[in-house]
């Protein structure tokens, strides 16, 4: 075990599956030389070479045509998209392209790409450097959309995506990178698809997703000083969706908070309470609650940004209003 | 490339087996009826057929919407007919139309509906020829309606960049649907003007299949060689229209100018001319096409629909149900 | 009252805003001369010329991103994309430039423009002209998603459209360009964000969207001979959306089904489920039924298309679900 | 355009302006730090302030990420500044950077984080001049980066093609972030030569405001006259990173060469040679430019944060609350 940042874990995952396998390559804009703008792809270069670590031109598409293409014809690209608001400009290649290929074909051939993004506010950049994507691609059949949430994770669902045959949208929250956490020594994966309990608990459950992850368990220790025993689901794979372990954990808990950083209204808590509601309906001894932020773009302002992301107040606050408090 | 007699005999059977085939989906589309909506290269067969037939069997090809050549060529005929068919031995189950299959053992690569997205999808390829080391060609067909996008541009210019082995040919018909190019496309003459880039580029009689074949094979050599890629604007025309629910609204003497020109007939009067063929040998290749085709169709229309289950193949690597949740 | 298709009245809506207001143009790939590949526009140019109507060449980035100008300097341009599954092709135009620019600018200013689009399954158009992508577009603030149901409401609704101040994508159902119904002489429109009664009943809601809402009607028909006394909801504006109507329906009936074409998986039927789970669900008698699209791409063979769309026995078997039947 | 000494003067000032206020930026940024993180322009400011003091006060503006200068000419300082600090005067109350400020008063039209995505977006601008039947001129800058996306291609095509009032100025200083254009542009030399359309094109000293001016007033002059569009490519350099948080990584060498071609100092030198200004002139005016600049630095460090309600202006024509239901 070592105490690694979410950048280093994320740069390690790389690294090692470059190591592994000669079809592994990185590219995309500044990713190089310079190591991305979030100097997480730094060393990478150096060590690999510039054939298999390189920069390209300022072209989204280019960037989403080739790794389809790529990705296509026998190696598995990992490609950097600078910021997670630029998704917008590659959706033609992964909604059309990456995501309909293997039902396209006959033989099997699949889309092993990975796109690695950020998203999230928080450091005033800006409602076009703060967006939060995943709902543009929650109705994509085709698509894996992964949002991890600890150093553990980061690393070990990269693994699992570059080694993935289906293409992957590899979520990143960007206030995140100096997050610090225990990482195993040595090549382990965390499989996509599966969610994971990261607190277990008895009276409330929260499903949080990405950056939220953290604000949820953070909430729950607070809550814990109450007697109120919260229970943290982190699905890690939004698309497609381990429902099961959700459904268990509002069996047993009976109160359902959902919690991400898009806005509620559209976003993909909405999904999560829809799926509950419909299984687990009869389960819940309080109605659904969704934490998310305000239906407007990301404001730049500190007191508006601060308003507008969900914090531990809120989840607090669901909490409490699950428990009819 | 070395064209020998009977290697032009081969080229001359192929543009007829694109010709054959195309009259008889019409002819099937007219009469009962073809699922999929066919969008006809009915004039432009020489530009699929010198191209592909210029590469190696293992070149990627990524066709158009209007491609047909290339997967007449690659793929079994039955397989074609019944992906128009959507029946169980298509190339997709008949999870999708034919013309956008895709075949890694044929070196086809499935496109998508959107006209122009495939062209960065080729550099693609071209990107995995470089860092496998092999020396695969990455060929791209697309209309000239498709040099209008920005794909267009940022195909070119990152495979000019890079140097990769990529081929871009413009299937040049003069129309956009039902818009002249040239009412939509700023260049003077020649849509080869687009590409200020830094690679060759040449304009091509795409009714000439031997002029094809040699352009192409000449584009070839110089992407094999670590040279990068070359643009090619292939002249051509289509005699049907857009697609068949599209009424004919083109001035009939600019499409009789063009059907004198007709690649299958350029190219057969070329053979006579130089005593390759005789009129016996053309009548017999005819017959047995024909009873190719025939066949194909008559396969496809026995061939069953899919079973349901087709259509779960959405992920290669999860099982997923319908409702997009994990089976454990 | 006359008898008009849906085409008709989207065509007379185009024509009577075109006549009213000197700003309308309308311009997008083969909608002059050619009158549209589906022939909404057919004899506008003829009527209102070449500086009103053209054509332009194939580039939807070019149609978003001067649609989003020209709304931004003082005309209304309705811009016709072919197909909706292009829409992922200005997706950034939409989402990052349309949606953004009235929070962006601090003077009022908006971005008054129409994207006309088609939608839907049914005609074996395979799986890239055949989408219905409401999802990509439900958690993006600032849009406008509209769909209609009724020759009546395309032409009241798109008249409203056009001279709304917000973008709007408008969604056509193109397997209902032949859909007959009566529409009123001259010139009303229908108010977008308001949601409509289709049908008035006691037992069940059903929510349904776009093309679905016929669907929706149809199975009421034929569940009221058994004496099932159904109410359909059209929600016509999905985004934002006018949900009283629906949880006050859902107060009354106790009972929800939402119906669209899109995948159920992630579809806007999750965010109207979620609303109803948090605002009403102690009225609900039964889990919500959510009828909708596997989680696939659109297949292409007759049979399998077939499957795919959902139909009348779909949902009468979700209503009799929600009667515990 | 006839420039008269009086204008002249003008123009310098408006150089210095930008200069100035850039400085303070970055001084405030390394001292206590400003919210809106600094892409300063400075050396470029004669690509801004030469271009726009060659249109009219109403000819659209849509500037890049970096364009500094056409915000500084039209809009009060004490707006920008507090744009920078997300205070309730700037320029849209907070809710955005500055910018990317838009404002239909002083014709400036808002742009995205997008680098590139406003090319289009110009156009349509030109589009809306066309309908209106006024003489309004768009004119876009960008950066040399954002001439290898798609945009590029088609928002040139489309001017071209309808001859829209559009001029396309690319600021090209030669880097796009940490990478030199030379590495990801394949052109031999010039951008300008990606653009084999049909347009008229130049490449312009973007250090010298007069030659910025006049080919501006002479692309502006085609535009208004109906004669469509004009590409510029003006040469020039940013002396600092391409944003504050990033480290210098560019050749010391490279940095000086383009700062002993200064524009603020050519100009200055060009004002004082020609007897236009004296030294006692220049002192002043830079005097009452830093006194503004500190002025309004000042003001929106007073100024105070928006109301919360700020955020919610996200509907020009529907109330809608915090969850996305309308407000009836
Ligand atoms: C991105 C996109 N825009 C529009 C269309 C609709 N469309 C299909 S084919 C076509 C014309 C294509 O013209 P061209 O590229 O010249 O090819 P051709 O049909 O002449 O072979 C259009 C506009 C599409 N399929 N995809
Ligand atoms: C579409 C898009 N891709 C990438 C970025 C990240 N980015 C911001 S500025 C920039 C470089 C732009 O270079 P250039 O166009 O030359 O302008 P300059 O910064 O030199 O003024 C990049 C890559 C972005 N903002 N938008
Ligand atoms: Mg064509
Ligand atoms: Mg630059």
């Amino acid at each position: 075990m070592s105490e690694l940042t979410v950048r280093e874990s994320i740069n390690q995952a790389l690294a090692e599956e470059l190591e592994r396998d000669e079809r592994v390559f990185l590219y995309g804009e500044d990713v190089a030389d310079y190591g991305g703008l979030y100097q997480v792809t730094a060393g990478l270069q150096e060590r690999f070479g510039e054939e298999r670590v390189f920069d390209t031109p300022l072209s989204e598409t280019t960037l989403g045509g080739t790794a389809v293409g790529a990705a296509l014809t026998g190696t598995r690209p990992v490609v950097e998209i600078m910021f997670g608001d630029f998704l917008a400009i590659v959706a033609d290649h992964l909604t059309n392209y990456a995501a309909k290929m293997h039902f396209n074909y006959g033989d099997g051939t699949s889309v092993p790409l990975v796109v690695r993004t950020n998203y999230g506010a928080g450091d005033q950049f800006g409602l076009h450097h703060s967006q939060s994507p995943i709902a543009w691609f929650q109705n994509v059949p085709g698509i894996k959309l992964v949002a991890p949430s600890t150093p553990h994770d980061y690393k070990g669902l990269l693994k699992a995506a570059i080694r993935d045959d289906d293409p992957v949208i590899f979520l990143e929250n960007k206030l995140r990178y100096e997050t610090e956490g225990e990482v195993p020594n040595g090549g382990y994966t965390v499989p996509l698809c599966r969610s994971d309990r990261k607190r277990e608990g008895e009276d409330v459950t929260v499903v949080a997703i990405g950056g939220m992850v953290d604000v949820a368990l953070a909430a729950a220790d607070r809550l814990a000083t109450e007697g109120i025993d919260v229970e943290v689901i982190d699905p890690r794979t939004v698309v497609p969706l381990d429902k099961e372990p959700i459904f268990d954990s509002v069996r047993k808990t009976h109160r359902l908070v959902v919690v991400h950083e898009a806005a509620t209204f559209g976003g993909f808590g909405g999904e999560i309470a829809a799926e509950v509601a419909e299984e687990a309906l009869f389960h819940l001894d309080a109605p659904i609650e969704r934490v998310g932020a305000p239906f407007t773009p990301v404001p730049f302002a500190e007191n508006l940004e601060e308003a507008y992301l969900p914090d531990e107040d809120d989840v607090i606050a669901a909490v409490r209003n699950t428990l009819g408090e | 490339m070395e064209l020998t007699d009977e290697r032009r005999t081969e080229v001359y059977e192929s543009l007829l087996l694109t010709r054959r085939f195309e009259e008889a989906v019409l002819e099937a589309y007219e009469s009962g009826g073809v699922p999929e909506l066919p969008h006809l290269s009915i004039g432009q067969e020489a530009v699929g057929v010198g191209a592909t037939y210029a590469l190696e069997e293992d070149d990627w090809i990524a066709p158009s919407l209007r491609t047909r050549a290339p997967i007449l060529m690659r793929v079994p005929l039955e397989e074609v007919v019944a992906g128009m068919y959507g029946t169980r031995s298509g190339p997709s189950e008949g999870r999708t139309t034919q013309h956008h299959m895709g075949s890694t053992e044929r070196a086809i690569l499935g496109t998508t509906g959107m006209v122009g997205s495939h062209l960065n999808v080729a550099v693609g390829a071209g990107l995995s020829s470089r860092q496998l080391g092999n020396d695969r060609v990455s060929t791209v067909f697309f209309g000239d309606g498709a040099t209008t996008r920005g794909e267009f541009h940022t195909a070119l210019n990152y495979a000019a960049v890079e140097d990769l082995p990529v081929v871009f040919v413009i299937e040049n018909n003069g129309w956009t649907e039902e818009t002249p190019i040239g009412q939509v496309a700023a260049v003077e003459e020649d849509l080869i003007e687009f590409a200020g880039h830094d690679l060759p580029s040449s304009v091509v009689d795409g009714q000439d299949a031997d002029e094809v074949i040699a352009a192409t094979a000449e584009a070839a050599e110089r992407a094999r060689a670590g040279d990068g890629p070359t643009l090619l604007e292939m002249k051509t025309y289509r005699y049907r229209p857009h697609a068949e629910v599209i009424p004919e609204r083109r001035d009939e003497a600019e499409i009789e100018r063009w059907k004198a020109r007709d690649p299958v007939t350029i190219y057969r009067d070329r053979l006579l001319e130089e005593g390759i063929v005789d009129e016996g040998w053309l009548e017999d290749a005819d017959a047995s096409i024909r009873a190719d085709v025939e066949a194909a169709f008559q396969f496809a229309r026995e061939d069953p629909l899919p079973p349901e289950e087709a259509m779960y193949q959405v992920y290669a690597d999860v099982e997923v149900d319908r409702d997009g949740g994990v089976v454990r």
